[in-house]
């Protein structure tokens, strides 16, 4: 029966064309299908006639907000006008993903990206397939896929919905990042109500290549092949256009067409060790991985980028449902699919590497003369665009935006006001219900079921400031990542909170006595026709390239996922950053234990009373509100060239930097990983109270041997950094003194039992 | 004591890559002769007490809400034997 | 002269890269093989590596086992030829049947992974003996399929000839029976463990312990010495 | 076209962590009256030509070699419809 619906549909019933122009009054479901009707006045504009079905479907879901950025475009433009000077940058946005020069002929690729939706509908796929679509990008890139990432943003960690949401998250991140053989190294798991109904799963990846190896999504050389490779194609994430099928096909048209796609790990290894391969042989002119938006972007975006224009039969993509209308075909977002132009004399062994690693391939098309891009359905034309108006000349929109009427009496809301400790033993017991609250405790519970070993190149991961791979074994040289985003304080201040996101993952990485080096980013917001929405991303963005320009690091590509609510109710706005760096020697890094005992304890930086969106303001008052804590990105960048200076001089032992949860949570973490306890003295001028629970940004906590106290204090004071002196490495308990001690023992506990009690 | 077997199925037009992996290696075994592998769920549920209407009602909303996500799988129940 | 040790490579192997540069950290000749091929370059022993073969799809390594390859490394370890299994590798071993017992989802369900404790319990294999019986060792382990089963008739029968290759200390992580972290086949030649040595060879990576060596320097020195 | 199921079960005496995690799981979603749950496997094979005793008898062959391992696994074979 489903043949017979293709073979009546080739037999006359197919919107050809032909039959378009033909029929210009047809009726047309645009506005199912999402679009505006002045966007579908564009699309006749363009072609100078009614789209056919076809063509409807590619450019509805290329204009879609995820795939043309139409809201977000005019603000996203800043990263490209606010370049700091930085000549590591090789390839820079607009590509698949940046690419950055990393030293010694290598070259580095990195990205994060959203997979929001699909995670709360199905938790497990939805994840899932966030990590597949990531690593496909990154390879497209040219670059052996090293390591993987994930920040997360969940419910309040005791909804019972969190409970389905988190152990289906991790698990599919795992199942696929697993079955890879992707290290993940880092990540976050942030737990607060305003995600309740939607949950963040963000995804990033690293690959690395030597500089020649870089491969872009370009279609050029007339006559050179399409070809299409990996899975089958089947009825995936189609859900909307199926709507025009059933228009297009009367009465026949299929089922309701999942949204969500499964995917299949497996084939995705076999696909990156082929495509790599390929890669070595050099065989391929031009490359894109197929994500949201399958064939219509793949094809639209590769024949965009090169000379001339492309044809495409349509009708010889391998399916895994016969019954797929042309218009699904196009849409499918069936994973684990790529696209390459190959040479015609190439063809043949790049069908020889496919048909090793057990990959379907087909050649579906060639590059020609032209400039439109033209799909065929067993003969006939369905499809004739200009392929630029369907993948880069989308529709902008400058939406409006205006500061909501609530920020001021949110920031009026002071957290500094609000009620402390009056006593050391309040004190004591407000540190222990801080370490064990769902943000702050330990994390291991999630991160143990990712493989952080495999591919042997992991120096440092979970619960690490941030990950490193080695990627050369003779040089060791290596690679680093970290990323953060604080939605608290993004909330208090879009602006601020844009930089602190950035500046803790800069902080992160240089903790780790890596150079930071660039940043990509994933912006999660709310629904863009909001105004008050719209204001936050504008802030955020404007915060995020300001911040970039000063600390020099540029953005090299990103992701936005906006629409991020549950009615009216819009998430936290939660920018987050991941940070790229650089170490000549892995042999140098700086781990985060306190392991040595008799060691002194160094702060560096400066604590003010800051406690606006600060852990400790949720976890013992459930408050929100103030101001987050000031940003000085110079102090950051001086903070980060003392902790890679110790490091390369060997001055340090262990660092960790300071961000949510203040002093204590960060002496806490490093004492239970180094095994090792420490006694603490609060600084002159200082509360208890501050010294242990503010959040003050620009600061890190680091392990002195005693033979280095000299160099390191005249290397800070040379430089300009306050450092101060808060203890040493001790015994088997964290003491305050003239306050509290608690045992390892018990801070252990306190710490690592909450998620498992949670989730196991 | 009666069992009732939920079967759950990844409905047809979703990609089951286990379902697949098996079917490619037939070959391979010396096997021909099977056009399609599909691969699911069994779950076997000891019941206490009569299985009537009302607990045949239970678990299928138990298998609708908990056995099956419904957005990718299908799912039959029925009773098996009584004992 | 060094030894050519064969690490195999299926569709979905993971620890290949890894048990090659761990063979030549310990100073053997690593040779790749491919699952395809019937052939195994005649090398002195094989490593069956760490992954997903497959996918792991059905169950860890039941369709691999039906590799050409298999097929010959099935029939010459049973000549004798030294065969270790790391995780995936071990799972084939007893979907081959080269090893007793099967391997199954941890009891916890999750994937898991972890530095861990054991015990060389026999350090008389082709791949133990550079240990000494009772040693403790810490490698990673990480897995979802890692719960040994057997039943009891075999795994006293595998206690009673010392073939309890290694035993997980300060916490069984998965379930497996009688604490049993990897198996030897009567002959020594065949060992299968679900943790990873290969994992532990370099001091900066990984957990930062070289605890896996031995296994390696084992084989070298058998092969060479013999 | 005939399909042939094969239901594939852990032997009742090897602990079943997955059937275990659905039957706690339960009281939490407000269901009781399930005495035990076991979770297995369900391939539903697809075969060309006829299923007669021949191909019974390789679809069971294939069962015991491939499908299951019987050292922890029972199974069944059982044609089930005729379309
Ligand atoms: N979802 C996750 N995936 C991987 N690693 C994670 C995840 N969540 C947290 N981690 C890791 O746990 C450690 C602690 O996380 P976090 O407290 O957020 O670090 P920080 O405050 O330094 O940014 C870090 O090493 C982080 O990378
Ligand atoms: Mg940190």
């Amino acid at each position: 029966m489903t043949t017979e619906r293709n073979e009546s549909a080739a037999k006359g019933r197919l919107d050809t064309v032909k039959h378009a122009a033909a029929t210009p009054e047809a009726e047309q479901p645009w506005k199912e299908l999402g679009l505006k009707e002045d966007e579908y006045a564009r699309i006749r504009e363009i072609l100078g006639r009614r789209p056919t079905g076809a063509e409807l479907a590619m450019y509805s879901v290329m204009w879609s907000e995820h795939c043309s950025y139409k809201s977000s475009k005019v603000h996203l433009k800043q990263f490209g006008e606010k370049v700091p000077v930085n000549d590591a940058m090789l390839v820079g946005i607009g590509e698949n993903a940046g690419v950055v020069d990393v030293g010694q002929g290598y070259a580095v690729t990195f990205k994060v990206e959203s997979h929001n939706h699909p995670s709360y509908i199905e938790p497990y796929q939805g994840a899932a397939t966030g990590v597949g679509g990531i690593v496909r990008d990154i390879l497209a890139m040219g670059a052996r896929p090293v390591a993987v990432v994930d920040p997360l943003r969940f419910g309040a960690a005791d909804h019972p919905d969190t409970r389905r949401v988190l152990p289906g998250v991790v698990a599919g991140i795992g199942g696929y990042g697993n079955c890879l053989g992707l290290p993940n190294i880092g990540g976050e798991v942030v737990f607060d109500a305003c995600y309740q109904g939607n949950p963040l799963v963000n995804a990033g990846c690293i690959g690395v290549m030597k500089h020649e190896d870089i491969h872009l999504a370009k279609a050029s050389g007339t006559g050179n092949k399409v070809i299409l490779y990996g899975a089958r194609t089947g009825g995936d994430g189609i859900g909307g256009v199926s709507v025009l099928a059933s228009e297009t096909f009367e009465s026949t048209g299929p089922a309701k067409r999942p949204a969500v796609q499964v995917g299949d790990p497996f084939q995705e290894k076999l696909l990156i060790e082929c495509t790599l391969e390929i890669f070595r042989e050099k065989l391929v002119a031009g490359i894109q991985d197929l994500g949201g938006a399958g064939l219509s972007c793949a094809t639209s975006e590769l024949a965009s980028a090169g000379s001339g224009g492309m044809r495409v039969e349509l009708d010889t993509v391998p399916l895994r449902d016969s019954s797929l209308s042309p218009e699904e075909i196009l849409m499918s977002e069936s994973q684990e699919r790529m696209c390459a132009i190959v040479e015609p004399q190439y063809v043949e062994r790049f069908m020889a590497i496919c048909e090793k690693w057990d990959v379907i391939a087909t050649d579906i098309g060639e590059v020609t003369e032209g400039s439109q891009l033209e799909i065929f359905w067993h003969g006939e034309q369905i499809v004739d665009v200009p392929p630029r108006s369907v993948a880069h000349e989308g529709p902008t929109y400058n939406r409006p935006y205006a500061r909501p009427d609530w920020q001021d009496a949110l920031q009026a809301d002071d957290a500094n006001k609000l009620p402390r400790p009056a006593t050391s033993g309040e004190l004591r017991e407000q540190v222990l219900r801080l370490v064990a609250s769902p943000n702050q405790a330990s994390k291991a519970w999630i991160t143990d079921q990712y493989d952080r070993f495999v591919q042997g190149n992991t120096v440092l991961a979970m619960p690490e400031d941030a990950g490193m791979v080695r990627i050369d074994e003779e040089s060791n040289l290596g690679v680093t990542m970290a990323t953060d985003g604080n939605g608290r304080f993004a909330k208090l201040d879009p602006y601020a909170g844009a930089q602190l996101a950035l500046a803790e993952a800069y902080r992160n990485v240089a903790t780790t006595g890596a150079k930071p080096l660039a940043i990509s980013d994933c912006l999660n917001f709310g629904s863009p026709e909001d105004p008050a929405v719209m204001w936050q991303f504008a802030e955020a963005t404007r915060g995020l390239a300001d911040g970039c320009l000063e600390l020099g690091t540029p953005v090299t590509g990103g992701n936005v996922s906006l629409y991020n609510q549950t009615g009216d109710a819009a998430i936290h706005p939660t920018p987050v950053v991941a940070v790229l760096g650089v170490i000549d020697d892995v042999n140098r890094r700086t781990p985060m234990a306190f392991a040595e005992e008799g060691q002194l304890l160094y702060l560096l930086g400066d604590t003010r009373e800051e406690l606006g969106g600060s852990a400790w303001s949720q976890v013992v008052h459930d408050h929100l509100g103030g101001v987050p804590p000031r940003v000085d990105l110079g102090r950051e960048k001086l903070l980060a060239e003392i902790l890679i200076s110790a490091s390369r001089d060997g001055m340090i032992d262990a660092a960790h930097d300071l961000s949510d949860g203040g002093l204590i949570q960060a002496v806490t973490e490093s004492c239970l990983r180094g095994g090792k306890g420490a006694r603490l003295i609060v600084p002159d001028g200082l509360s208890a109270f501050t010294f242990l629970f503010s959040e003050s940004a620009g600061r890190a906590v680091v392990s002195i041997p005693r033979s280095e106290e000299l160099r390191f204090n005249d290397m800070c004071g040379a430089r300009g950094l306050p450092v101060t002196r808060i203890g040493v490495v001790d015994g088997d308990e964290i003491e305050v003194q003239g306050e509290f001690s608690i045992a390892l023992s018990e801070l252990k506990s306190a710490h690592e039992a909450t998620v498992p009690g949670l989730f196991a | 004591m009666a069992r009732v077997v939920v079967d759950v199925m990844l409905k047809p037009e979703i990609l089951d890559p286990q379902g697949q992996a098996v079917q490619r290696a037939l070959p391979r075994l010396g096997f021909d002769g099977i056009a399609d592998v599909r691969q699911g769920k069994r779950f076997e549920l000891e019941v206490d007490g009569p299985v009537d209407d009302a607990a045949l009602a239970r678990i299928n909303e138990l298998a609708e809400t908990f056995l099956a996500n419904t957005v990718i799988e299908n799912f039959t129940v029925k009773v098996e034997e009584e004992k | 002269m060094t030894a050519r040790i064969g690490v195999v490579t299926f569709p979905g192997t993971l620890d290949d890269r890894d048990a090659l540069r761990a063979v030549r950290i310990a100073g053997a000749e690593p040779v790749s093989l491919w699952h395809r091929d019937k052939g195994i370059q005649q090398v002195d022993a094989v490593v069956l590596a760490g992954g997903f073969s497959y996918g792991d799809y059905l169950r860890a390594g039941a369709i691999s086992r039906f590799s050409p390859v298999m097929g010959t490394i099935i029939e010459q370890a049973k000549a004798g030829l030294p065969v270790l299994g790391i995780c995936n590798g071990f799972q084939i071993l007893t979907e081959s049947h080269l090893l007793p017992g099967a391997m199954l989802r941890n009891n916890h369900l999750h994937f898991i992974c972890r530095d861990q404790k054991l015990r060389v319990e026999n350090a008389e294999t082709a791949w133990t003996a550079d240990y000494t019986a009772g040693q403790e060792i810490s490698v990673p382990l990480k897995n979802i399929d890692g719960r040994y089963v057997a039943d009891e008739r075999v795994l006293d029968e595998l206690e009673a000839e010392g073939r309890v290759a290694f035993r997980y200390l300060d916490g069984n992580p998965n379930g497996s029976l009688r604490d049993i972290a990897g198996v030897t086949n009567a002959a020594g030649n065949v060992v299968g463990l679900m943790p990873h040595p290969e994992h532990a060879v370099e001091p900066l990576i990984g957990t930062g312990r070289t605890d896996g060596i031995g296994f390696f320097s084992s084989i070298l020195k058998k092969l060479v010495n013999a």
